[in-house]
């Protein structure tokens, strides 16, 4: 399939002097859903912060065709749509109709278009009729909804989300899932929300430390509870019970024993910092 | 501190105003030219900021509690020309939004608390760090003389446009202001003491420091500006020598104490003043005077670049 | 509290004064205050020709009285207080006069704001030849003021959560640690929201829905209002 | 058990009008750890930010014996610590030091106490050499254990907290739960995470547009799949498991089915809104 994201031994130094990133690779082809996984401070947001330009590390990204370069920057961020982990830092404008309005302005959309995709981003998302209110002043999983729908409102080919489920309610959560399970852009998905990534992606890169440490086939990654554990992350519960049923894992007998005794991953856990 | 409209009369705003918009206008030119994209929506937080800054309250005894002016804190962070068109956007926006400040006042409070609460603020500042390299010392007596700079400019204007003698409103001003100024002094170290630490390690110093040195000639240039525009009014405006007298007499009066500061009326009354055609014909001159003159400011200033 | 949407809420109603050009507006409500300033002086009669014009302002505009008045409410302490003193230096005339200046201006101000949306109110300044840079600043300052305003609440939440009190040398230091956090939270936020911006297309100029143009209607508009103005002043004058 | 919270028909709009409670009553005893769970916009953050007096709704609300009232807010302030849901609200000081000692500072203990305390509560979180950071340079999962810190140093009787584990990775979540579990103080946690509260809390009120529609044992209401999708959430993984192997539940045949044959749950998803 078609390469739609390439980078190529990717370091980023923040100004402070922490490496953020360290000789990062990665391919992305067109129409995959990726997950992004890791530890708290791995870099998945600074990696994310160089799929348009915003940062720019030592290395090189490709975006479709295009290399990051200042003059290709306005296409590439028009094809990229980023979702940011904060939605305080995404929002900005005085109202929700505002927010999601300003990337399909920017874009050069006639205002019939452009009040067109609001109202359909917005539905997307669940939150008709929010249009007047003050982004600052929702409750926080309100807020992420706008960021997303700000996003969506501009139809990007790449859409990257981080952390995009933290702070949603299940229903929410379950909604963004189906949204996102609709979509057949290219999409990358950063979060510490396991079941989900594992609902969504086939394929999974682990990241610790700035660099990827692992990348391959999810199920695969996720009940390799050595690694798991190695860089701050569980077995999921489902990945667990599935095991348990289908028994397509070898070796496990006494972990499968371990599930059923304990429901709770607890009884896996290395405890050293409390 | 705001003054609304009003209350000032044409020959105190006209020139203020006059004054205000050149000193702003010269002042954006010359950050505009040192500027990347990045720098205005960077400049557009921090007005923000100062603007909520000055919805913080502490408390200066007595159960009441005084505001943040902000002037200092922000000129020493982006330097004084980006501190007063950072001020005169918000006086600009609380005028607008919130009916904080009139219009014709406009020019008055962005003097009194631009040019006098940031700029000067922050050449005194300059001026005693020079003298005596004590950074927090500087920093706590030029926030100090900010607020009580720009409050006895505020009432000054108020005088001259005879809406409170002088000897009643300066005691009055600088006497609660002089206790504010501590409390400015105060917050004013202890913010940029937590900032520089934070930002110690960090770009935002070089980033946001648009201007770091105010020129010789620049105060040069405003100084000359105002007793211009000040002696090409004064002639048509009878009442000024009156003012500025008052303002020398209560030099001596400041020295006597707050006194005064206890009896709310004394029998000291400004005679009233008949606002005759003659008035009104200096006030529409002196308009259009100023309005030329701010025109050729405008240009000078741009040809010097 | 600090509100946008109750700024810009009126601006949408479909009247005939929404639908002028913003400069059109600002033009107007310039020429009103200053004429007004300049030829009312300190008697009071005078102010009439010029609450005319409000009203019918107010009227073609459609705004609601009592919406108008109670948006004065916060702003007419402080004129009632200021006249006072006006008063015993001056006499009752002309504090009579300031107060009624005061409060016209005000609505006059509040008219602007209330019938035009603040992105055309920039865009219409842009077009008065304000600079570029401080037209730039104040729709940040807009966009930014609510949350920042905001995220000092946040703060003084957990300062009020944990007990804040004591010497006042105290508070005054815990107090100016929180404008600096203050400080660095806006500094942040600025260029985390920057990224987020640059990510959705902006490319250093904001865009705005909708655009004006001055029409016959602006000009004929805005000559009528100016000559009555001036009239009414000079009129006045002579008369009252 | 001593009743330690008594709230009764607390109701409260924003200024904006939003009714965010409505008429909500709820009792607390001591001891007691309770999850408080319902959809994003439901109430919980408004509902906390009253156990102090921060805001002010109509309504009764005893603390400890204490009425919220001004002259006792001093104290009733020193009993309930409050952790906030986004970290950032909650630092405001020039070093981590600083941060944890506000709270001493201001009860007034001596300087040798705040040294002591400090030292204590930054060990429990497991920040101990962290005193000389920077709030504001530190990791999300970092700042929210400063945050922890913070108010344990305070010693609160009631302990608050608004989703503590978002954006925590898996690690930092499961040392979270440890460290909850380990105070026997009264917790209330407001919670997304409907794993972490069935292993935390036995008690369980789930709350909705405003008021508490639901209040009681944990694993009976998590497993009310009817009552669950009503109010935005779903029965967790875990029950779902527990209830295959243990049958403890009557009349879930099919349901156990469901979960034998799709370990995930979208099938038992209502998608109304996407
Ligand atoms: N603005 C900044 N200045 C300096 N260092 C930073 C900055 N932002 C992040 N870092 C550091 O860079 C590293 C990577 O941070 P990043 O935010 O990319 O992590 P992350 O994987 O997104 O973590 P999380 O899961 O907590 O969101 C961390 O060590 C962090 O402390
Ligand atoms: N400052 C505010 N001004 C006005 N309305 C607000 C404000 N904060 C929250 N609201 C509204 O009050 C309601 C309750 O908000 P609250 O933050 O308590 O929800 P929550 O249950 O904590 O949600 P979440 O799970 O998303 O954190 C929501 O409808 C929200 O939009
Ligand atoms: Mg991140
Ligand atoms: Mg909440």
């Amino acid at each position: 399939m078609e390469t739609v994201i390439e980078i190529k031994e990717l370091t980023y130094l923040y100004p402070t002097g922490n490496k953020a990133l360290d000789n990062l690779n990665l391919n992305v082809s067109q129409g995959e859903r990726i997950a992004v996984v890791g530890p708290n401070g791995a870099g998945k947001s600074t990696f994310i912060l160089h799929l348009n330009g915003i940062l720019n590390g030592d290395g090189h990204i490709t975006v479709m065709g295009m290399a990051m370069e200042k003059g290709n920057l306005p296409r590439i961020r028009q094809k990229v749509g980023i979702v940011f982990q904060d939605p305080d830092h995404q929002l900005f404008s005085p109202t929700v109709f505002d927010d999601v309005a300003f990337g399909p302005i920017n874009l050069g959309f006639s205002e019939k278009e452009v009040k067109e995709r609001v109202r359909e981003a917005l539905e997307e998302v669940g939150l008709r009729g929010f249009e007047e209110r003050l982004p600052h002043r929702l409750s926080f999983g309100e807020k992420r909804r706008v960021s997303i729908a700000s996003v969506l409102s501009m139809s990007p080919s790449i859409l990257v989300l981080d952390e995009p489920s933290s702070s949603l309610d299940p229903r929410s959560r379950r909604e963004l899932i189906n949204l996102l399970k609709g979509f057949d852009i290219t999409q990358i998905i950063v979060t510490h929300d396991l079941e989900m990534a594992l609902e969504l992606c086939k394929r999974v890169v682990v990241m610790d430390r700035g660099a990827i440490v692992a990348d391959g086939e999810i199920s695969n990654i996720f009940g390799n509870e050595a690694l798991m554990l190695e860089h701050g992350l569980e077995v999921p519960h489902s990945i667990r019970f599935t095991h348990f049923h289908t028994h397509d894992h070898k070796g496990e007998e006494e972990e499968h024993c371990h599930a059923h005794c304990h429901p709770h991953p607890e009884a896996h856990e290395h405890k050293e910092r409390i | 501190m705001h003054i609304p409209d009003g209350f000032l009369e044409p020959k105190v705003w006209v020139p203020l105003t006059v004054l205000s918009a050149g000193a702003v206008v010269s002042a954006s030119k010359k950050i505009g030219k040192k500027m990347d994209e990045k720098m205005v929506p960077l400049m557009g937080v921090l007005a923000a900021f100062v603007f909520a800054a000055q919805m913080v309250n502490f408390p200066i005894g007595g159960g009441t509690s005084g505001h943040l002016m902000g002037g200092v804190l922000i000129a020493t962070i982006v330097g004084p020309y980006g501190g007063l068109v950072i001020m005169a956007t918000i006086l600009i926006l609380q005028a607008l939004l919130f009916q904080d400040g009139g219009i014709t006042a406009l020019g008055a409070n962005i003097f009194n608390m631009g040019i006098v609460g940031a700029v000067f603020g922050y050449i005194v500042f300059r001026g005693i760090n020079k003298f005596t390299g004590n950074i927090r010392f500087s920093l706590f007596t030029a926030s100090w003389f900010s607020v009580v700079a720009a409050s006895g400019a505020a009432a000054v204007e108020l005088s001259l446009s005879k809406v409170v003698p002088i000897t009643l409103s300066a005691p009055a001003m600088l006497g609660i202001h002089s206790i504010i100024g501590i409390g400015e002094g105060a917050v004013t170290i202890a913010a940029l003491d937590l900032v520089s630490r934070v930002g110690g390690d960090t770009v935002f110093a070089s980033e946001v420091t648009v201007e770091k040195r105010i020129t010789k000639k620049a105060i040069w240039i405003w100084l000359a500006l105002s007793i211009g525009v000040a002696m090409l009014l004064a002639p048509f405006a009878s009442q000024l020598p009156d003012g500025l007298e008052k303002v020398a007499e209560t030099l001596g009066f400041i020295e006597r104490g707050s006194s005064n500061f206890s009896s709310p009326l004394p029998d000291y009354r400004i005679p009233g003043l008949s606002g005759g055609i003659s008035t009104a014909m200096a006030g529409i001159i002196g308009v259009l005077v100023t309005f030329g003159l701010a025109y050729m400011i405008v240009r000078i200033l741009h040809r010097k670049r | 509290m600090l509100d946008p949407t109750y700024i810009d809420s009126y601006s949408s109603i479909n009247a005939p004064y929404q639908r002028l050009d913003a400069r059109v507006k600002i033009i107007v409500t310039l020429a009103f205050v200053i004429i007004m300033a300049i030829s009312v002086d300190d008697r009071p009669l005078r102010v009439i020709p010029f609450s005319l014009f409000i009203v019918f302002i107010a009227a073609i505009s459609r705004l609601s009285p009592m919406v108008l008045l109670r948006r004065t409410l916060p702003a007419l302490p402080f004129f009632l207080f200021a006249s006072l003193v006006l008063g015993f230096s001056k006499g009752s005339e002309a504090a009579v006069a300031a107060f009624l200046k005061a409060f016209l201006s005000v609505l006059s101000v509040i008219v602007l704001v209330s019938t035009t949306r603040f992105s055309n109110l920039l865009k219409g300044l842009e077009g008065l030849k304000v600079p570029q840079l401080l037209v730039s600043l104040i729709s940040f300052v807009y966009r930014y003021l609510f949350i920042i305003a905001d995220e000092y609440g946040h703060i003084k939440i957990a300062r009020e959560s944990r007990n804040f009190g004591g010497s006042k040398r105290w508070q005054w230091k815990t107090i100016g640690h929180s404008v600096g956090t203050l400080f660095l939270h806006s500094y942040e936020r600025g260029d985390r929201v920057y990224s987020a911006m640059v990510a959705r297309g902006y490319e250093g100029n904001i865009r705005t829905l909708g655009t004006q143009g001055i029409v016959r209607a602006d000009i004929i508009f805005v000559s009528i209002s100016i000559i009555y103005l001036l009239s009414a002043g000079l009129i006045s004058w002579k008369l009252l």
